[in-house]
């Protein structure tokens, strides 16, 4: 008898997964709570570190999915999950009720709320705008204007909002805004020649294959400026400009500069689903407030109840790489699991 | 003018509207690998002069990025030119010919 | 500036204020340097509101200024602030306003101490029964006194005779609020608006006619800072902090500039004159300086009291250009007498700041 | 007398470049520096003056240190040079046997074959005309080298040839004008008169048998003169004014003129002798290895002339000293350089107060590391070793405290500020009372060697260390990894250190030979010379000197510099050793050692 696995989220990492899966000839429900599969990258615009268009990365996914051994279900949110006789029962906002050996949670993350750094006046002054904002922009086509319609002649880019703060309530680091904020900043450089930006970070963490040498062709080709320093308030100016203050830790002086636009970095938390997906489940949350696997080296893709596994960013923030590839290694598992 | 026994204390901010940036602007075009600063003190950290007095090249480069040129040109002078921070640098960057154009931007623009 | 933005914050910090039966706690630079500010508080909560409002002369100074300035312990402030609520408790209130900025960061720091560590609690109430004799409960509802006043905004409006308003322009009249950094900066759920974007004198000014002005430099300290000011070396710090503030404001040319705190209210008026002095500037176009005055003051003119007996003449700044432009009627002439109209011989004048004789 | 019309524009021109030759000579020794004007006079009637006509002749007409380098290219310049002064030389000896005389017009011998067409005899009348036939062979064929090079360079071996300006193109064309047309005037007039010898006399009966010789002959005589007076009225302003040019320079260098630091009349000289000949590109390994072509000394020396000196041209020059090695003028390119570098007096105020000599410290013997050195601290021991080991009763002058010797600085333009670093400097070694100075770092040694005139003597360790193997202090053992030596370009090239090292890493290793050494070395890459050079250049002028270095397949390759050790170890797997370490490393301490006697450092320490 065929085998059957819910995943629940439709972002890269479930899509990914159920490819995997039903390629294995095990039947596959994807749920995705939107219209359209793939998450967050849906609405990126380009991707880090060579810039692909984030379509791309979709595409091939979906393309993937053409496949009698998946069953996509769109618009639908999981009501309630249940074990009985060794499988799982799980229904659906749809009034749906489907049986299945083992559940793949990839329900990812969400962006930080930027309206909690009120300080940095998200929401209130026109010219602040965050990361996830800016993409839309690019994927928009349009120039990139200040509220006032004009071309903005310097922007800063404020990384870690929401990300390593304690007062914003997360300590962890989201590893992927420092490398977006290079990639964006070129991305405006190449779009608007005559701006100047200004990247204020508290640490710079380039991590990842390709990361330091887009950084360097940054500093070096597209002359942007990094500016060791955590923002501490934004103001707005009579003309709408935005007068921003941080310490220049590395001349050890404060620093004040008008910025025309100021994006910030958000991070990635937890989703709201997360705890009340582990709650339901009895799953153990980290600290972080992301799952947890019970052991940091083997422990990936596995949660504290058997039968239910994990991809992607529902465990901590990824790249889309890393998310690929953990989504792989689910499929591995589960497969394991209900042979 | 009153005399209150203090006077106004000068800002420490770093105003970067305010200042001149036309420094940096030649050294920049004149000696690009400056731009590839990562501010890591390996130049500060070898410099000859710097381990006799507190001369510190790597703060003299930060500053004159954020327009904060007074004062350059006295520190800047005390540079032997020997050679040891382009060799530590690991980012490349001609420290050297950094340091000439900044002589000559100085006089440039007095 | 999107306004919803910002009430979407000021949703997220609304405070409970109470309506009724208050105990007042003076403030020592206020009473002293503003003396027809709680003056008019009493008024406007006795006579236009109806309110049972307590004002003790049993209770003294916070120590707040000896704190910050770290001559008294914070035990030794505990015990203060403790006696204080004694005081309270024995006259039967449970509502205290304090008119202090300072002292109420100082009261919320506390009360904040006791409620994670009731074994504080516990010593202070020993420490205050052992030298006093005395008992006290803890308040029901804290409030600084213009938390009262933006919760009765509309009541004042109502009875207002004069508002906000440019007279000549039928503009409304461009005004800088500052908070003072103890109102809400330490515990942003305890003051109006939160601590960022706060509401409580935005929320007044809009009541009464007058438009807000935000500054890139709001935020920043008018620069008291207690060590700051009351060491003379460090006064140039101090001064230095204003200075930053009024550059900032500068462009917009404020019509006035209305403050929370007392300290703030007492050196953002005085450091301008201090300015004025060191370096022949001005912040106004006509040389005047920018008239900083008390939220109580500011109501007090709105609901037509004399501004002699609020006392604006005891400021640095003088006030005539803001009278003329809001139309209020005063008599130049009882500028310098006393309540009982006698003469009380005109102060030194300033050598920059222009003063209307 | 003999005349004709067409004589007048060779005459014109003639009289026309030796005036302005004159004018040009009289500026030039006028304006030299008082010093070089009493060296000038001292010199006059000497020996020297012999000298520099013998060497005018090797090198102004025979081209020998071009014929050394490139016999093709050597043999084209003699042919052209020396072929036709020899026509001039014999062309005058004709005239005269023919008019037994030594007066008659300038022209006539140069136009001696349309004056001269009767049979009428004169002595060596054939053989004249056999070697005037022979000679001007010797200057078509080198014209026609010359004709193929500025077409296809490689032709003569060369990579790149030099681009020419106007009056250059006019002297040039002209130049390749003047020998075909006079070999068609001799041809046609040999066919006229049917007179000639094997070049002309067969040409010209050719000619006369295909072509209306009699209306060809005159107009081939006009052009003949013409290329003549244009050559010589273009030749002051072209590149062919180096001809004159070197044949001065050669009689001031003999008489002890030099390159100084600010620029002089003699430096002009010197830019003005400069032949064009492209030799320098080929040496430099910015040219080679980065192909960078814009640089080189040629066109540097030219950016003088057109006062058009830039940034680039001036400091991406690493001062290897390789062209300056092969240059066949003897220009002294690096110190010319040096004089466009000059920044005195503008830029005179670095201030190295902090700068305070440590307690007075007495010793035989001083050690001077150098700033670089202390980035390679392998160099350091090893040298510490060797003093101990040798029981010397040395100084470290810049264990903790370094100062600069200051060549940075000198080689930047700054003399000015590099002189405060070395007067701080001297001052420790005048305390000292040391009678030798030992340095690791060839950079600092050269500077201390000619610039800080010590009355101490100045070593680097590697002549001090063979010194030391020499008297029998040092006791060394043979080993058997086979090597290759690299030749720091201060120590080599810069101050003729080559027997020194070699003699002694023969007596610890198997020295192996590169195909480039001693003069002819390269430049690790690593070079202070060089301001502009990124990085990722120095890398690649780094591994193309490598790869050359290598190919002898050795163990380790040794240098005598920290410069060149910290850049060659960046490259290559092979160990990169200072060669004081591999003689640190090779010393045997024996007991004996210890009975040494005193006499043996005093041998030391007196030379």
């Amino acid at each position: 008898m065929t085998k059957k696995v819910a995943i629940i989220g439709g972002g890269i990492a479930g899509m990914e997964a159920a490819s995997v899966l039903s390629r294995m000839d095990i039947e596959v429900l994807l749920i995705e709570k939107r219209q359209q599969l793939g998450g967050h990258v849906g609405e990126w615009d380009h991707l880090f570190p060579n810039f692909r268009p984030a379509s791309e990365i979709t595409r091939s996914l979906l393309n993937a999915l053409q496949n009698n051994n998946i069953k996509i279900c769109a618009n639908t949110v999981v009501t309630g999950i249940a074990r009985k006789a060794g499988l799982f029962e799980v229904k659906t906002n749809q009034n749906q009720n489907f049986k299945v050996d083992g559940i793949l949670l990839a329900t990812g993350f969400d962006l930080f709320d930027a309206h909690k750094k009120e300080e940095y006046g998200y929401g209130i002054y026109e010219n602040v705008i965050t990361s996830a904002d800016l993409e839309k922009k690019l994927k928009g086509g349009n120039v990139l204007t200040t509220a006032s319609g004009c071309v903005p002649k310097r922007i800063a880019m404020i990384h870690c909002v929401g990300s390593r703060d304690e007062k914003a309530g997360y300590f962890h680091c989201s590893r992927v805004c420092c490398i977006t904020a290079v990639k964006q900043a070129i991305e405006i450089r190449q779009k608007l020649p005559n701006v100047e930006i200004f990247c204020f970070y508290m640490d710079l963490r380039m991590y990842g294959k390709g990361f330091e040498e887009i950084y360097r062709e940054a500093q070096e080709k597209w002359g942007i400026q990094f500016v060791r320093g955590r923002l501490s308030e934004a103001g707005e100016n009579i003309d709408g400009g935005l007068q921003i203050k941080s310490e220049d830790t590395l001349s050890g002086r404060p620093l004040k500069m008008i910025v025309d636009m100021i994006v910030l970095m958000v991070g990635m938390v937890p989703a709201e689903s997360t705890s009340q997906m582990a709650k339901m489940l009895g799953i153990h949350l980290s600290g972080d407030g992301f799952i947890a696997h019970d052991d940091v080296h083997f422990g990936s893709n596995i949660t504290n109840v058997p039968g239910i596994f994990t991809a992607g960013t529902i465990t901590s923030p990824m790249t889309i790489s890393d998310t690929i590839a953990d989504a792989r290694s689910a499929a591995l598992k589960i497969c394991e699991y209900i042979a | 003018m009153k005399d209150f026994g203090f006077t106004i204390t000068k800002d420490r901010q770093i105003d970067y509207d305010q200042h001149d940036h036309r420094l940096l602007q030649f050294v920049l075009e004149n000696e690009p690998s400056f731009q590839a600063c990562i501010s890591c003190g390996g130049c500060t950290a070898t410099c000859s002069a710097g381990n006799l007095i507190d001369f510190n090249i790597r703060k003299l480069n930060m500053l004159l990025r954020r327009g904060e040129t007074e004062g350059l040109e006295k520190e800047i002078n005390k540079c032997m030119l020997c050679g040891k921070c382009m060799l530590v640098c690991p980012r490349g960057i001609n420290t050297r010919n950094v340091i000439l154009k900044i002589k000559e931007a100085i006089q440039k623009f007095r | 500036m999107k306004l919803e933005g910002k009430k979407r914050i000021w949703d997220d910090y609304q405070k409970e204020i109470a309506d009724n039966n208050y105990y007042f706690q003076r403030s020592c630079i206020r009473q002293n340097f503003f003396p027809g500010s709680e003056h008019a508080f009493l008024k406007i909560l006795k006579n236009e509101l109806g309110k049972d409002i307590c004002d003790d002369e049993h209770h003294t100074t916070c120590t707040g200024i000896g704190y910050h300035a770290d001559v008294v312990l914070f035990e030794t402030i505990m015990t203060v602030v403790a006696r204080h609520f004694a005081l309270m408790t024995e006259k039967g209130y449970e509502n205290m306003i304090i008119s202090c900025v300072t002292s109420f960061g100082i009261y919320t720091e506390i009360l904040e101490t006791w409620k994670h560590f009731p074994d504080v609690l516990k010593k202070v109430r020993q420490h205050l029964k052992k030298a006093t004799g005395r008992e006290f409960e803890i308040p029901k509802n804290i409030a600084h006194a213009s938390d009262i006043i933006f919760k009765f905004r509309e009541e004042i409006a109502a009875r207002a005779k004069y508002r906000l308003i440019n007279r000549n322009t039928g503009e409304p009249l461009k005004i800088v609020e500052h908070i003072g950094c103890h109102y809400s900066k330490m515990f942003p759920v305890h003051g109006v608006g939160g601590a960022e974007f706060p509401y409580v004198l935005q929320g007044m000014v809009e009541s009464w006619g007058g438009q807000i002005i935000d500054y890139p430099e709001r935020r920043h300290c008018c620069g008291f800072g207690f060590r700051q000011y009351l060491v003379k070396a460090n006064r140039g710090y101090s001064v230095a902090n204003s200075k930053k503030k009024f550059e900032s404001m500068k462009p917009y040319k404020p019509d006035m500039i209305v403050c929370n705190c007392p300290g703030c209210t007492m050196f953002m008026d005085k450091w301008q004159y201090t300015i004025s002095e060191m370096e022949g500037k001005t912040y106004d176009e006509n040389g005047f300086g920018i008239p900083v005055l008390t939220y109580e003051e500011m109501a007090g003119l709105v609901l037509g009291y004399n501004p002699w007996e609020l006392g604006l003449q005891m400021h640095e700044v003088q006030s005539e250009p803001l009278l003329d432009k809001m139309g209020v009627a005063y008599h130049p002439d009882e500028k310098y007498k006393d309540a009982a109209g006698n003469y009380l011989g005109e102060p030194a004048f300033p050598t920059n700041l222009k003063v209307c004789v | 007398m003999a005349y004709h019309h067409f004589v007048l524009p060779f005459s014109i021109g003639m009289a026309a470049l030796f005036a302005i030759l004159m004018v040009k000579f009289t500026i030039w020794i006028v304006k030299l520096e008082s010093v070089d004007k009493r060296l000038i006079r001292k010199n006059l009637f000497s020996v020297k003056t012999l000298d520099a006509m013998g060497e005018v002749f090797m090198e102004s007409l025979l081209h020998r240190k071009i014929f050394r380098k490139n016999p093709m290219l050597g043999y084209m310049h003699m042919s052209l040079a020396f072929g036709w002064f020899l026509l001039i030389l014999f062309g005058n000896f004709q005239a005269q046997f023919y008019t037994r005389t030594m007066l008659h017009p300038p022209y006539f011998p140069i136009f001696f074959n349309f004056f001269v067409t009767t049979s009428e005899e004169y002595l060596f009348k054939a053989s004249f005309e056999f070697l005037m036939d022979l000679f001007l062979l010797i200057v078509l064929t080198g014209l026609f080298i010359a004709i193929s090079k500025r077409f296809y360079s490689r032709i003569v071996g060369l990579k790149k040839t030099t681009k020419l300006k106007f009056f250059d193109k006019l002297a040039l064309t002209s130049l390749w004008f003047i020998f075909p047309l006079r070999l068609l005037a001799e041809s046609f007039t040999s066919g006229l008169y049917n007179n000639g010898d094997f070049l002309t006399g067969s040409l010209g009966s050719f000619f006369a048998r295909h072509l209306m010789v009699e209306k060809l002959a005159l107009p081939a005589w006009w052009g003949y003169s013409l290329a003549l007076g244009f050559f010589f009225v273009a030749l002051p302003y072209s590149r062919y004014m180096h001809i004159p040019a070197e044949v001065l320079l050669i009689f001031l260098r003999k008489y002890g003129v030099r390159t100084r630091r600010e620029f002089t009349s003699y430096s002009d000289i010197e830019v003005r002798s400069c032949s064009r000949c492209g030799i320098c590109i080929d040496a430099c390994q910015i040219n080679n290895a980065l192909g960078i072509n814009n640089i080189q000394s040629v066109y540097f020396l030219r950016s003088i002339r057109e006062r058009s000196v830039g940034d680039e041209k001036l400091f991406t020059c690493m001062l290897c000293g390789r062209c300056e090695n092969i240059c066949p003028v003897g220009i002294q390119l690096s110190d010319l350089r040096m004089t466009q570098r000059n920044k005195n007096g503008v830029q005179n105020t670095s201030t190295y107060d902090f700068l305070v000599p440590p307690k007075y410290k007495v010793a035989d013997v001083l050690y001077f590391a150098g700033c670089m050195t202390h980035l390679t601290p392998a160099i350091k021991k090893s040298m510490l070793k060797i003093f101990d080991i040798a029981g010397v009763n040395y100084y470290f002058m810049d264990s903790d405290k370094e100062a600069c010797c200051g060549r940075p600085l000198i080689q930047s333009g700054h003399y000015e500020n590099a002189a405060k670093l070395m007067e701080y400097n001297k001052k420790l070694i005048r305390q000292s009372k040391a009678k030798v100075l030992v340095t690791s770092c060839p950079i600092c040694y050269k500077t201390f060697k000619e610039d800080y005139k010590l009355n101490i003597h100045v070593m680097h360790h590697t002549e001090y260390i063979l010194k030391l193997v020499e008297v029998g202090i040092l006791l060394l053992e043979k080993g058997d990894s086979k090597v290759v030596y690299h030749d720091p370009c201060e120590l080599g090239r810069g101050l003729g250190i080559y027997e020194e090292p070699r003699i002694l890493l023969n007596k610890v290793a198997r020295l192996l030979h590169p195909d480039e050494e001693r003069e002819n070395a390269f430049c690790c890459g690593g070079s202070l010379g060089s301001f502009n050079l990124s990085t990722q250049q120095r890398n690649i002028i780094r591994d193309d000197a490598l790869a050359k270095l290598m190919k002898p397949n050795p163990d380790k390759l040794i240098t005598a510099c920290p410069l060149c050790k910290k850049t060659f170890s960046k490259g290559t797997k092979v160990q990169v050793l200072d060669i004081a370490e591999l003689v640190a490393a090779s010393v045997i301490v024996p007991e004996a050692k210890k009975a040494l006697d005193m006499q043996k450092h005093e041998t030391v320490l007196v030379e």
